[in-house]
């Protein structure tokens, strides 16, 4: 009882400290010189209409290499971390009825081609590489539940992310050795609103998707194994 | 109360307030799932914030795919920049939960409670 | 190839040489050391008198004082590793550690810069260390963890001090220093002065600063305590005097208030050199082991040098560095005789000894010879040194420290006694009635000290000669008023020559008595206290507890103790520090999280001053 | 000069590239690190000439010149860490090769080189934003490192570590909303020359944001409460990274940003106070403790305390020494913990002083290996350790603030103590009863490793030149804000007719 | 020159005999204090020769035997050191700190050959000398540091020149206090009651004497007889204003009769007490002359 007055306490001070601060900061009005560059240049430094995506792409393309690592280490500390734990105390269940098991068959295509889609087209529409990898291991998902005993090869989960974690550095360093930065894009941009076009965005992209695909894929089959049984 | 007040409040009251929400959460709950909510509470009201300072009155999402938006960009369009931040931070913050849940059930496995003040065999 | 990169080569290349070669032959290692400080010696007698090392920037250099105390480093450091030889038993590290520990003080002598001189202050300090760890028993760790801490306090003094100069004279230069201090705001120079001077006094064994010493003494490898407290504790002296007069004599021209002639800060020092050889000298007479009795007398000896500086007249400081002659000299002696008697017998404890004059006659001799000179009988080398610090003193008006530092020399004869008596004279004890003597390296090491001891016993004026060019090196006031044999001061004057002889020539009437009467038989000892009763041998030495009856008297002085103080503060500490880690680190992630947000919160009060 | 963002860009795709090899041959996976870290040695030498003159330049990534793209600031401060880290890295790994990791092994190794690869970028990168991205990658991996053991303990020091950390970071990254809201810039660079403009309160409170988030990872006092449980239960390899590495990233992350980007004298002084709080608290928990494990984790954080001190003290040459002390602390703890790994492979994994009592006399290289670590923490010549304490303490002394240098130095009293006694112990003449005389593995290569780190501290005390040149211009570097910001987007405000 | 050195080797002959005649004299006024008749005067004279034709005596080895002897020297050696009777022979040579350290070789001498004896008794009586010493050094050396300071000097010969010109300028009445000082100590320099704990007959065998007999307890009489003379000269040089020969000898049975008188009358004191004793009244009577002698 006590802890909880004092810790209202801390947090009052706490919100007088951020809303008098935050409060501070105008909204709703433009204010950013480089958002406007942005904006601005997009289309013929980058060729991509989809602004955000240069921007998560190109402008900011390392933080996105960073957020893919980290996305990367997610997986892996969670492969590592629960690595011995899934042989523990399983348990029957019945079996998924036969709808959702050939239900999902036909579903799993869709779904990949879709998620496919929606990373290749990621300079042109909303969403890209995370989105669209996050579909395609929703398609795995969906097996994981409906089909019982279902598991993707680690190996090929492996390969599959370390290959496209290689292929983005690969495209950074080309760009460098091309264009004299890392992560340049090397490519022409093309005609906006076109599918080729944009330069490395789209293949940077693909290689996103494919990577958090696997990399999600491999987290849900962790997981999976080890808490399927729990209930 | 002019609109940017209103926004003001909307916006970035709900922010702080989720941030405080999570802080209480982490403060007070015992149960470590709980914290890890209290986390994302707080990732999330951070979050908010970030990509409510990017919105300009009036604008329309940062793709250029129609020809008005071609010409003048950076009059119609909201500031991609935050929208951009955002969704690092978001896969960052599923990082993030996700360790933290893996490790809670590596605890659980271990010590066979969830019970924070429980969990002290490292003190002193 | 510079001299002074030479001299450091020696010292390294020895120093790793001895180490790795010290594996094979139990007696290389000796050798080795012997011509490490041999070709040391030699290059260090051939120094030129400037060297300087552009980086890290080092500045050396060479000049009476510090070719002083580097030749009696070296001197006795050599006669030390000779007597070595005889204990092959130490182990390469030991050797290793001793060179270090010989060059770091050679080069601390010869350094002439903060740095130089604070790296090479270090470097000796933590060696001692090492060598009275030795092997590590409970005991020595305990010594050395002690001694450790001390000696960073005392390094912390003289850090803090030498960064006060730099900052001030903005300059790592002796030289610079000396010119720029009288600009200093002259609270800063007191204060620098004074923690210099407190940081040189914990290597020097002043009080307070000298709880350290009885067990570091104690526990360090016997022959390594004569140089440990011969050689090293000059160190502390040699730091005070460049700390006192080369930085500081000029505070006769600053007024500062004057007492008896001398300024205040030399008055405190005299009255706590006088203190510390007084009362050292008293717990000095209760010890039950020799090395620690040693050790305490070496406290007091120290508190006479301290006392002498402290009376900073021309008098008064050639009679301190006289006496830190000296005391290197017999003292080291002294040590090497106990660290022989240990070597031999195995223990130390006065109790447990006695008789071994039979056994060990040479010992003996030296043994007399070391006490005459500590107790400071003419004809020695001890006498001069105090004479003239008496002289000062008295010339001086410091009445009442005078009749301390008498009553210390007083009890110089009682503990001196007590240690000559308990060990060599008394009756044999049962388990010694076959050591041998001490084996040659150890008795030879005892020639060549006594050597020194007589000769600047009988030529005092010879050894104030380089006393009065110190002095007026640094233009301090010197003593010029001797010849070869005499001294004279304001007060009197003394013929050190014409004592030794008339001695002798009475030491010849007392022979003639003996020779007129009739012829003696040697006689059992139990013949006449026992009325030759005495089958079997009884236990009649009397060594313990030698004077109850003093001890008695003195208990309300020996119930002063700063060594309380100290274990209060060691407690308080440790209270809070438990307090810290099981308070603090609890160990609960909660608390944790609690932490982080006080620290906010605190942080918001602190800096962003809430205001609404 | 090459291209520094190597540094970053060749461990990832190695990183990336782990799994691979694992499919060719399993014994291949360890020497993954190895050659990365080799790499990024080797670049680092490659680099020094340009770290010992004072010039920041800026490396472009994409193509697009700052403030609009992310940029490396690669200066002498930064390139000064990035050498502690890599020297760091490569010893342990090098150590690595004859360490079998907790299964599975590649996600021990990836995990491994992302760690470092995460605290060399946070020294690296010029934009606020990706330093963020950086310290969630060093904390994350932190993190599953410090579990990966799998044992309870693992588990719970985990779980510490990130409620702290990310607690911290989402603070951090609140910070960075703060300013990119009243900026709209996310150049360090640029946030820099603009911040003089922002509303002063709001400064302030980003800057407490930032005290807060980062000091978690620099071991600050009130927040390092994961460090010892984190030291204590982690892999001696990931242990060694941490002070190593990690604990310097956070430090250099917090420097920069009071310095370069808050740049307010009142509120850098702080770190004073917080640097003195810290040491003391590291010391006396210290000075009790009986597990050597966490009593080398509580000293580290008096070091890292000490460090701080001098960053606070706002002035060349106290931050000339800290930045050696810094170097030296890295290198040290290293190699400290390096050798106690080792020491439990003798005791069967115990760390207690009573179980390692004696080891000296058995092992008597290994012992001078950690003796040598332990005087030059204490600050003792022959060793690396001197120099950065001498110069730290003369340094505060010098930029006026004496009372400080006075009670850091009585803190190091009790370090000298607990050192004293650990030495003592550990060189006492009777056994433990559970010294083995060989140990389950063969100890050659981390003989090797430890030999590298001893013999970089026993060097660097002997011709400290170059040392003392690299932390010179590092300090400088540093304090010099304006030609930070010119070298970064000077460029940029020419254009826009700034400057 | 001659003329000095026929002195120097005429003068201990004579303060040998003196002094054996002051013992002698001693005993019979005790004895008639006493209510006894005593010995005749020159009794020690007697005793001494007999000893010395003693055959055949004990002896404990090289150490024993020659303490005695450094006894002797240590003792004539400091005889040299004082003027007699304004005869200096040496006194320019040392000055009274010197004196003060040779006077402590003959008992040194005579302690390490006790030691060699081995005798327990021996070695207790020799803890309570340097027991006592250190209790009258002290006061010893305040009243010195007195004299040397109101003299500005430490040589005796000017001490004793500032006296010169009849009894209103000897030491005395300037430093009263210091000379009463003195005395007291001197009672226990001189081994009379109450403070002869070192050689105290009924309780350890007379001390440091209970191995030495023949030749040996013969040499030590005579060291004994030299250092009255030796002791009470101190007295007379420092604040009687030494005088001619006759005048001189006089003084120092004088002072020497004083010691007597108390002895005679007193018990003994345990060694604690007397050492203490020194330590308070003695010493603090001696510091208020030496704070005066240090103001004026």
């Amino acid at each position: 009882m006590i802890r909880n007055i004092f810790a209202l306490l801390l947090i009052l001070v706490i919100s007088v400290f951020l809303a008098s601060s935050i409060a501070s900061i105008p909204f709703g009005t433009e204010k950013t010189t480089v958002g406007k560059y942005y904006l601005d240049k997009t289309i013929e430094e980058t060729g991509s209409v989809n602004t955000v995506t240069s921007v998560v792409v190109l402008y900011r393309g390392f933080d996105t290499l960073g957020e893919v690592t980290v996305l990367f280490l997610a997986a892996t500390g969670l492969g590592a971390i629960l690595f011995g734990l899934r042989e523990k105390r399983k348990r029957k269940k019945e079996r998924p009825s036969l709808i959702m098991r050939t239900g999902t068959r036909y579903l799993f295509t869709a779904a990949l081609l879709f998620g496919a889609y929606v990373f290749v087209h990621g300079h042109l529409t909303p969403g890209g590489g995370f989105p669209g990898g996050v579909i395609v291991a929703t398609a795995f998902l969906m097996l994981f539940l409906a089909q019982e005993g279902f598991r993707v090869s680690e190996k090929g989960v492996k390969f599959v992310e370390a290959l496209a974690g290689m292929t983005y550095v690969a495209i950074g360093i080309a760009g460098l050795l091309l264009v004299g930065s890392f992560l340049g894009n090397f490519l022409g941009t093309g005609i906006p609103n076109k599918l080729a076009s944009a330069g490395i965005i789209p293949l940077i992209y693909i290689t996103i998707g494919l990577k958090v695909g696997s990399e999600i894929t491999g987290l849900l089959q962790n997981m999976r194994e080890t808490t399927e049984y729990e209930s | 109360m002019n609109p940017e007040a209103l926004g003001k409040v909307i916006f970035y009251g709900s922010s702080i307030a989720l941030f405080l929400i999570g802080l209480y959460i982490i403060l007070v709950k015992r149960n470590l799932i709980k914290l890890i909510l209290g986390l994302t509470f707080i990732e999330s009201g951070v979050n908010l914030f970030l990509v409510s300072i990017g919105y300009v009155w009036g604008r329309t999402a940062p793709i250029l795919n129609k020809p008005e938006l071609m010409e003048t960009p950076s009059k119609l369009a909201v500031d991609p920049v935050p929208q951009a931040l955002v969704l690092t931070a978001i896969v960052i913050g599923v990082a993030v939960t996700a360790m933290a849940l893996a490790i809670a059930m590596l605890i659980y496995d271990k010590y066979g409670t969830l019970n924070i003040s429980k969990i002290k065999e490292l003190k002193w | 190839m510079n001299p002074y990169e030479l001299l450091a080569a020696v010292f390294g290349l020895g120093a790793i040489l001895t180490y790795l070669l010290g594996h094979f032959d139990r007696h290389l290692k000796t050798w080795l050391t012997l011509i490490t400080l041999a070709l040391a010696t030699y290059i260090f007698l051939h120094l030129p008198n400037e060297y300087s090392l552009e980086s890290p920037s080092l500045l050396f250099g060479i000049d009476k004082l510090s070719w002083l105390f580097g030749i009696l480093t070296l001197g006795l450091g050599t006669i030390v590793a000779f007597a070595l030889l005889a204990y092959p038993e130490l182990s390469p590290n030991f050797y290793f550690m001793f060179i270090l520990n010989i060059g770091a003080s050679i080069f601390l002598l010869l350094s002439r810069d903060l740095v130089a001189f604070f790296l090479m202050w270090e470097l000796m300090s933590w060696t001692i260390f090492a060598m009275i760890l030795g092997d590590g028993g409970a005991e020595r760790g305990r010594a050395a963890t002690k001694y450790l801490v001390w000696s960073a306090i005392g390094a912390a003094f003289i850090l803090f001090a030498f960064a006060i100069l730099a900052k001030s004279t903005n300059s790592f230069e002796w030289s610079g220093i000396v010119a720029g201090i009288s600009q200093m705001p002259s609270g800063w120079r007191v204060a620098a002065i004074a923690l210099l001077i407190a940081g040189f006094a914990v290597k020097a064994a002043i009080m307070p600063m000298h709880t350290w010493v009885p067990d570091a003494y104690a526990e360090s490898p016997h022959p390594f305590t004569a140089f440990l407290s011969g050689v090293l504790s000059k160190l502390g002296i040699y730091g005070i005097f460049l700390a006192f007069f080369v930085l500081s004599a000029r505070f006769e021209l600053v007024n500062m208030p004057k007492i008896f002639g001398t300024h205040i800060f030399g008055y405190i020092l005299a009255w706590i050199g006088a203190l510390t050889a007084f009362g050292a000298s008293l717990i000095a007479i209760k010890q039950e082991h020799a090395k620690r009795l040693l050790a305490w007398s070496s406290i007091s000896q120290l508190g006479y040098i301290l006392f002498g500086f402290g009376i900073g007249s021309a008098i008064g400081i050639a009679g301190a560095l006289f006496h830190a002659v000296s005391h290197a000299l017999f003292k080291t002696l002294l040590f090497l005789i106990l660290a022989g008697v240990i070597k031999r017998t195995g223990t130390d404890r006065m109790a447990e000894l006695g008789g071994l004059i039979k056994k060990m006659p040479l010992s003996f001799i030296f043994a007399v010879v070391g006490g005459l000179a500590l107790a400071g009988i003419p004809m020695t080398i001890g006498f001069p040194s105090k004479w003239l610090i008496y002289e000062a003193a008295i010339h001086q008006g410091f009445i009442f420290t005078t009749v301390l530092i008498f009553a210390a020399s007083t009890a110089v004869f009682l503990y001196y006694y007590r240690f000559v008596f308990s060990i060599f004279l008394g009756e044999l004890h049962a388990n010694h009635q076959d050591v041998k003597e001490v084996p040659f390296p150890i008795w030879f090491s005892y020639i060549l000290i006594s050597i020194p001891i007589f000769w600047l016993g009988l030529f005092p004026g010879k050894a104030m000669q380089i006393f009065a060019e110190i002095a007026e090196q640094f233009d301090l006031p010197a003593v010029t008023n001797f010849t070869a044999t005499t001294i004279t001061t304001p007060l009197g004057s003394f013929n050190a020559l014409i004592v030794g002889l008339v001695f002798f020539a009475s030491f010849a009437f007392g022979l003639l008595l003996y020779f007129i009467g009739g012829r003696t038989r040697k006689v059992h000892q139990y013949d006449t206290f026992l009325a030759g009763e005495a089958d079997e041998p009884v236990k009649l030495h009397y060594g313990q507890r030698f004077f109850y009856f003093l001890e008695r008297e003195l208990k309300p002085l020996y119930r002063i103790s700063v060594e309380k103080i100290y274990q209060f503060v060691a407690e308080f500490t440790r209270f809070v520090a438990d307090q810290v880690r099981k308070g603090f680190f609890c160990g609960n992630a909660q608390a944790y999280l609690y932490y982080m947000t006080i620290f906010i919160v605190i942080l918001v009060f602190a800096i962003w001053r809430i205001k609404l | 000069m090459v291209s520094p963002i190597l540094l970053i860009a060749v461990p990832l795709i190695l990183a990336f590239s782990v799994p691979l090899w694992g499919l060719i041959h399993k014994k291949l996976e360890k020497f993954v690190p190895l050659i990365a870290f080799g790499f990024n040695t080797y670049l680092i030498f490659r680099l020094l000439p340009f770290a010992l003159t004072e010039r920041t330049i800026s490396v472009v990534i994409a193509n697009i010149k700052p403030p609009f793209g992310i940029n490396l600031a690669v200066g002498p401060f930064g390139l000064f860490f990035a050498l502690i880290i890599q020297l760091v890295a490569l010893a342990t790994a090098f150590y690595l090769l004859s360490y079998d990791p907790p299964e599975p092994s590649d996600k021990f190794y990836m995990l491994f080189i992302l760690l470092v690869l995460g605290s060399t970028g946070m020294v690296l990168t010029g934009d606020i934003f990706n330093l963020f991205v950086f310290l969630e990658i060093t904390s994350i991996s932190a993190y599953a490192l410090t579990a990966i053991t799998k044992t309870g303990p693992a588990a719970e020091a985990g779980f510490k570590y990130l409620l702290l950390g990310s607690l911290g970071s989402t603070l951090v990254l609140l910070g960075i909303a703060l300013i990119y809201g009243s900026l709209g810039t996310l150049n360090m660079a640029h946030i820099a020359h603009r911040i003089s403009g922002m509303d002063s309160r709001l400064v302030v409170a980003a800057a407490i944001l930032f005290i807060v988030g980062f000091g978690v990872e620099a071991e600050m006092l009130p927040l390092n409460g994961w460090v010892p449980d984190a030291y204590q239960a982690a892999p001696i390899p990931v242990v060694a990274l941490l002070s190593g590495a990690v604990a310097k990233a956070g430090l250099y992350a917090l420097a920069r940003v009071l310095y370069t980007l808050i740049g307010m004298p009142n509120i850098i002084m702080l770190l004073l106070t917080f640097g003195i709080l810290t040491m003391f608290a590291g010391e006396l928990a210290a000075l009790r403790q009986n597990d050597i494990r966490r009593l080398l984790a509580y000293s580290s954080i008096g070091q890292m305390g000490m460090i701080m001190l001098a960053f606070g003290a706002f002035g060349v040459n106290s931050v000339f020494g800290g930045v050696l002390q810094a170097f030296t602390h890295g290198i040290t703890k290293a190699l400290l913990f390096l050798v106690l790994g080792v020491m439990a492979l003798h005791t069967g994994g115990a760390t207690d002083m009573e179980s390692l009592r004696g080891f000296g006399r058995k092992f008597p290289y290994w012992s001078m290996l950690f003796a040598v670590g332990v005087l030059s923490t204490l600050g003792l010549p022959p060793f690396a350790g001197f120099w950065s304490k001498l110069a730290l303490i003369i340094g505060v002394i010098i930029d006026g603030h004496p009372t400080y240098a006075a009670l850091a130095l009585i803190a190091t009293f009790i370090e000298v103590f607990y050192f004293a006694r650990l030495l003592s112990v550990i060189y006492s003449s009777k056994l433990s009863p559970k010294l083995v005389e060989r140990s389950i593995r063969n100890t050659t290569i981390p003989l090797l490793s430890a030999t590298f780190l001893a013999a970089i501290i026993i060097a660097v005390g002997l011709y400290p030149n170059v040392f003392f040149d690299l932390g010179d211009s590092a300090s400088r570097a540093l304090l010099n804000r304006a030609h930070y910001i010119f070298s970064i987007i000077g460029h940029y405000l020419q254009s826009m007719g700034g400057v | 020159m001659t003329g000095q050195i026929l002195w120097a080797i005429f003068m201990p002959i004579l303060v040998i005999i003196i002094g054996l005649i002051y013992m002698g004299l001693a005993r019979k006024i005790t004895a008639r204090i006493h209510n006894r008749y005593g010995p005749p005067f020159y009794q020690n004279i007697i005793d001494v020769i007999k000893l010395f034709s003693k055959k055949d005596v004990a002896n404990h080895g090289v150490m024993f035997s020659l303490g005695p002897v450094i006894a002797v020297a240590g003792m004539v050696i400091s005889l040299l050191f004082i003027p007699i009777g304004n005869r200096p022979l040496l006194s320019f040579n040392g000055d009274i700190i010197v004196l003060l350290y040779l006077l402590v070789i003959a008992p040194l001498g005579m302690a390490l050959g006790v030691g060699e004896g081995a005798n327990p008794n021996g070695a207790i009586g020799i803890a309570r000398a340097l027991t006592l010493m250190l209790g009258y050094e002290v006061v010893l050396v305040i009243a010195a540091v007195a004299v040397m300071i109101h003299a500005g000097s430490a040589s005796f010969m000017e001490i004793i020149r500032q006296q010169q010109g009849g009894v209103a300028h000897w030491f005395i009445w300037p430093l009263f206090l210091s000379a009463l000082a003195t005395d007291i100590a001197l009672q226990a320099i001189l081994g009379e009651k109450p403070f002869d704990q070192p050689i105290a007959p009924h309780e350890i065998a007379s001390g440091p004497m209970v191995e030495y007999g023949g030749k040996f307890l013969g040499m030590l009489q005579i060291y004994h007889a030299i250092a009255i003379i030796v002791e009470t000269g101190i007295f007379v040089n420092l604040f009687l204003g030494g005088g001619s020969l006759v005048w001189w000898f006089v003084k120092s049975f004088a002072v020497f009769f004083v010691a007597l008188l108390i002895n005679a009358v007193m018990p003994r004191f345990r060694i604690g007490q007397a050492f203490k004793f020194y330590w308070t009244y003695p010493a603090a009577i001696g510091l208020v002359g030496l704070i005066i002698v240090a103001i004026t």
